[in-house]
């Protein structure tokens, strides 16, 4: 047993480098909102962003400096419309933007889990959008004949990911919605972890169909309750569905964007101390036995 | 908002036009799928159109959305494809990957989509629009659309009535209408008062509500609208149906 | 709901036909003996069996006369040795023996799920077993020039295979040791299951996580207590060792054979029947918690 | 079957020789992994490497096995690579693509095998074997052993000790000797009296347990054998490793 528990700080200044690609785990869910304010507050920059579907933990990522490219499918705020953070950097050419679909980038990261070079598909063959992204290549079928597109694995520098749980070891427990995250961590070479519970390798155990990301190549554990706040985590808390509608007002421009950052992430040493910032009962309002 | 009264017994109830507004057009696109079916359904609209379907028109259907979650009951409107409500809803946690195979297997029988425009042709745009003043507004991108519009058996569109929406040409082809191998690609878009068929490769008015005519969809667009020879009217959404939608939108 | 159970006679009869690509489901668990012994019982014939690792049910559907065609990475009975009935019928030229290897087969049918036409890989470039499978070609690599095989993508006509329990509907859980099991299923275009539970569709929302099999390919559901026996099944019961150990002489040449085929399959109407014909406390024996 | 004496103390008891036999290959293959490492164990000696490697020679080592299970507490014998003993003793459930994919992205640092036969230049057979009568014997195939050796950072072979298995050619290449990109493919054999390392292409002897001369190892041999000028003589496994090692192989 490696015991790989850490505090974020800990583990975004020894596993993230300027100008790593990133691929950023949650889907709707369990995305890694403690980590990501970590990254911001350590001023981390030149990094690549990857994901599918881009929800707003990019926009905090954006917004703090951090990012000189994103490669996705979409970005935004789900349900509620476009990312003005995105929109302006991209415009002022601070922000490089490959944009392609949800199911390209799946399959490139799914590509980089199995270890192979690409994966054949025909989306992307026509419209405005085929051929714009370099790393997907036309191919003749050996088996069809027919014209295919090979799209290119992605293998980023890191995963970071909020889950449920961990033992000590790195054995990760995840379960409700998945999205892309599995994919995407396997495809990354290594994992940066933060969960609600640390458990005892006996729990691990006994829920081994549980166990979603492979310890060897999980580097750090962080435990790190409501890690994934303000978005929902199965079984331990909702949504803040007011974060979100919110979030478009609270970054429609640069000056409410830095105000939105500095009551978020730099008046704050940590997570923890951003948590006790909120107002009084609103976690416990979250809790999942509550929906 | 206004609201009107759409039942007059026990329990009086205000809906407002908006709420019928989207009920009847995905009343419309429900129409289109038949039951058994696997639908891939994209969030707003088309997720209405899985509700009323479920309930009402072809209860056996089985729903799956992008995140991965299959075999979903669509009781409240989810704002994002991996949403709780539709997470504990679900009788299978799968991941993107499984489902975006399902649709490229050719296991997908209909994908529910909007978009922000569709031409003749059923061409969508997700991707950016250009104003009058000659600027490009960008918007969120394809998401899965693109791949819905080629890999789905068929696509149904699901849009409001907006005659920006419905132009001769997108402005940028996000999901061409040139489906894989012998998939029948976008079929139809319905809109709040009508169906477009395009089973002739370009839009052709097919189905029509009975309190709506003809001149007033053709004032809705800014498509050269063909009108097909054997259009049918059909009766708008039961006020049962439009309850029950006014619910789901209210509840999310 | 559309009510999908029925009896494996029922199953086999409407939903196997000869000449099918069949896969077969369990890796060295939840072997779906049950229906394998239906699909003999009904001299089912010209079958092409697909597997990455074939065990003894093998055994049972080849000397059955079941199987004109074997494709898979390895055949005998795991950890004790040869397969003397597979041996027999391919020298006797009755059976299509097409070997390649485990990983290869898992890739094909990984494209067969993915609804790819192939997926590349290094394997299968050198040695003896290299260029002998047809539907393996080389292809260049667009992205890195080099010589790499493409594994072209299998897609069964139907998949059997035993799991620990379902709804009416088919959604189906299974859990323990998966091996290729998910995606020879979802490779193949549709799927008969045995279970040993049928449970409420309100305890499968209760675990999600667990709904392993997709219930819109699913077409046939069948209730078998003690469906994978002699093989195990997570969390209801042990393998039954002194049957695996048996075996090899019980299939050491035609005649043996032909009498384990009477004892455990001919003289019975159906699986239970079987079930009743063990010694007693056998089954009871092989409980899991006596494990 | 012969066993003898190896613990005069309180608790007396018996071993196998051929018990012996194996847990000495064992021990040999587990003095080339180092700890930490994620190891692909293939099923037979292989697996008593892995439980001797995470008992007594290094303990943080992942164990990931062809089924799907990883993080495996080897502690009895499993008779294939999805045994209820090693899955009850796994903490993480995969499926096949999942570890084989491990391997693939070159993540397996080690990987176990076994084979029917091996040649001077580390070439394995698991496919068939032509006997003097030119008869042909088939044998199971290659599962996973072709995989795992073009694709694992560095194989390990470990072999009974028999002539017949270690030939200057094999009588078919199911498992080639040469590995994919920059991996090293099999480094070397481990029987029951020595270590061959591959690492100029061809079998070196370059360990030999110091209860054994050159000479025993050559005439135990169907090769022509090389000996490395910086030959290791090293210890054979303590009665404790034995004993340990008879356990394991007595449950199963």
């Amino acid at each position: 047993m490696v015991d790989k528990i850490m505090t974020a700080q800990q583990a975004v200044k020894k596993y993230i480098n300027n100008s790593d690609m990133v691929f950023v785990g949650g889907f709707g869910h369990a995305i890694p909102f403690s980590i990501a304010q970590e990254i911001v507050r350590q001023k981390k920059h030149g990094l690549h962003l990857i994901k599918t579907g881009a929800d707003i933990v990019f926009d905090m990522l954006v917004a703090g400096g951090c990012a000189q490219g994103l490669t996705c499918g979409w970005y935004g705020n789900p349900g509620m419309g476009m990312s003005n953070v995105i929109r302006q950097e991209v415009e002022s050419g601070t922000l490089e933007l490959t944009e392609s679909t949800n199911f390209s980038m799946m399959l490139r990261l799914h590509a980089g889990k199995l270890g192979v070079p690409f994966i054949p598909s025909p989306i992307l063959s026509n419209g405005d959008l085929a051929h714009t992204v370099s790393e997907i290549k036309s191919i003749t079928c050996p088996f069809t004949n027919a014209e295919i597109q090979a799209h290119g694995s992605l293998n980023p520098d890191v995963a970071i990911v909020h889950a449920q749980r961990s033992d000590v070891n790195g054995n990760v427990q995840l379960w409700g919605s998945i999205g892309d995250t599995v994919d995407g961590c396997e495809a990354s070479k290594k994992i940066i972890c933060s969960v609600e519970e640390i458990c005892q390798d006996d729990e691990i155990s006994l829920t081994p169909h549980l166990t979603k990301l492979p310890a060897h190549k999980v580097v750090a554990v962080i435990k790190q309750p409501f890690g994934a706040y303000p978005s929902y985590l199965h079984s331990f808390y909702q949504r803040d569905e007011k974060y979100y509608a919110d979030h478009s007002n609270n970054t429609k421009d640069a000056l409410k964007t830095e105000e939105w950052l500095q009551s978020t992430i730099y008046n704050h040493n940590d997570f923890n101390s951003y948590l006790h910032s909120l107002p009084e009962d609103l976690l416990k309002k979250l809790e999942w036995n509550n929906s | 908002m206004k609201r009107k009264v759409v039942n007059e017994g026990a329990q009086k109830q205000t809906i407002s036009d908006d709420s019928i507004s989207q009920a009847r057009a995905a009343f419309m696109a429900s129409s289109e799928i038949s039951d058994c079916k696997t639908i891939f359904v994209g969030i707003g609209l088309p997720c209405l159109v899985a509700h009323i379907t479920q309930n009402y028109t072809s209860p056996n259907c089985h729903l799956v959305f992008e995140s991965g979650l299959m075999e979903v009951i669509c009781k409240t409107q989810p704002l994002s494809t991996a949403s709780a409500n539709i997470a504990k809803a679900s009788k299978m946690h799968g991941s993107m990957l499984d489902v975006f195979s399902m649709l490229q297997r050719g296991e997908i029988d209909v994908g529910l989509l909007s978009a922000a425009q569709i031409d003749v042709n059923g061409n969508l745009n997700s991707s950016k629009l250009n104003t009058k003043s000659g600027k490009t507004i960008s918007l969120p991108g394809s998401g899965g659309a693109h791949d819905i519009s080629v890999l789905a058996n068929k696509v149904v569109v699901v849009m409001p009535s907006d005659p920006r929406r419905f132009v001769n040409n997108v402005n940028f082809i996000t999901s061409p209408n040139i489906p894989y191998g012998n998939r029948k690609g976008v079929v139809g878009v319905a809109m709040p008062d009508a169906y477009f068929s395009f089973k002739t490769g370009k839009a052709v008015l097919q189905k029509i509500y009975s309190d709506r005519t003809t001149e007033e969809i053709r004032s809705s667009l800014n498509w050269d609208m063909e009108i097909s020879s054997t259009l049918e009217r059909i009766n708008p959404p039961s006020n049962r149906i439009l309850e029950g939608a006014d619910i789901f939108l209210q509840n999310n």
